[in-house]
């Protein structure tokens, strides 16, 4: 159950930054165009560089982990 | 039962409010430009109505993207 | 008492978006001015873009509710 | 009873300590030009504390405009 | 005591998955040039990875200066 | 044992601060570089200008609660 809830809660971190930088990006003041495939590439790109961030971070945390470290 | 239903009623209320918030503070530091005067141009009304029309926008086309990508 | 704290979460959160946002257009680095009619003019601009952007984002969700989307 | 005095107290102070952690985060980013040196110098020294006081003269006026148009 | 055990091992998942949440907020905005492809080119790819790394090389750095400044 | 949370709590705070400070004042994409000098001298930088801005706030506090304002 509380791994349920820190899920929800991961999606729901996730949902707000792609949305905040995606629409950053792709959207401007003021506002008329909707821009929806800056959007959907957007998220693509966003979502292979959380994939790229992660290995990144786990593999570091990884060669600390076996150099003593932590 | 019933105190179940009126702490739900006010855990939505108090998060249309935050949202409010949060859209005011995006789109005001994107719409206004100036603050010279106390009126809001009817660029300044657009753009603010935009603003949140559009991240709206953008957060439902996030949250479907997701969804297709699972 | 719920309600009541929530109004005041409410008010605490508006007092520090509008400080925040004011601050950022009306004063500037090396801070010697206190540029008292910006900020009283920024206030009155906020709490108008406030509004906008609460009836947008409340006609959206009523449009969406009445839809069927939600 | 003596629970509570101290409670609050330590509310208080830590308030404060978090308010000094934004203060110096928002002013380190506009008063600090070089980071080639470790001193300060007489103008980073002066805007730090402008922009502090400046910051609260803002903060001040919002609640008392706020107070005034309910 | 393997609820503890379980309650600290979730709570430490979860602060690895919010940093991956944080680094690519941050490292998304400078890396990322364009929004027009959903591949990473090269460099981007380069930097995403290169940011994390300098991110926590400087976290440690500064965790060590303050340490010596006790 | 609640002032020894929040003294965590404020070290936490403060670690993050510095190290998102320093790591935009020194490092910049493509972040191939550690650049380890400007972080020492960022977090020296940063560690006077928190005095600087503690004196200012806490002088304020002071003056305001000997003339009644709180």
């Amino acid at each position: 159950q509380i791994s349920q809830e820190l899920a929800v809660a991961n999606a729901t971190e996730l949902v707000n930054k792609v949305t905040e930088n995606c629409f950053e990006k792709c959207l401007n003041s003021p506002y008329t165009d909707r821009n929806e495939p800056c959007v959907d590439q957007c998220l693509i790109k966003y979502m292979r560089s959380w994939n790229i961030v992660s290995k990144a971070y786990i593999s570091r945390i990884q060669q600390a982990s076996t150099s003593g470290e932590i | 039962k019933e105190i179940a239903t009126y702490l739900e009623a006010e855990n939505s209320k108090q998060k249309v409010q935050m949202s409010i918030h949060q859209f005011t503070n995006t789109c005001f530091k994107e719409c206004i430009q100036s603050t010279n005067n106390t009126d809001l141009s009817s660029q300044e009304e657009q753009c603010l109505g935009n603003c949140v029309n559009r991240f709206l926008d953008t957060n439902i086309r996030i949250v479907k993207g997701l969804q297709s990508l699972q």
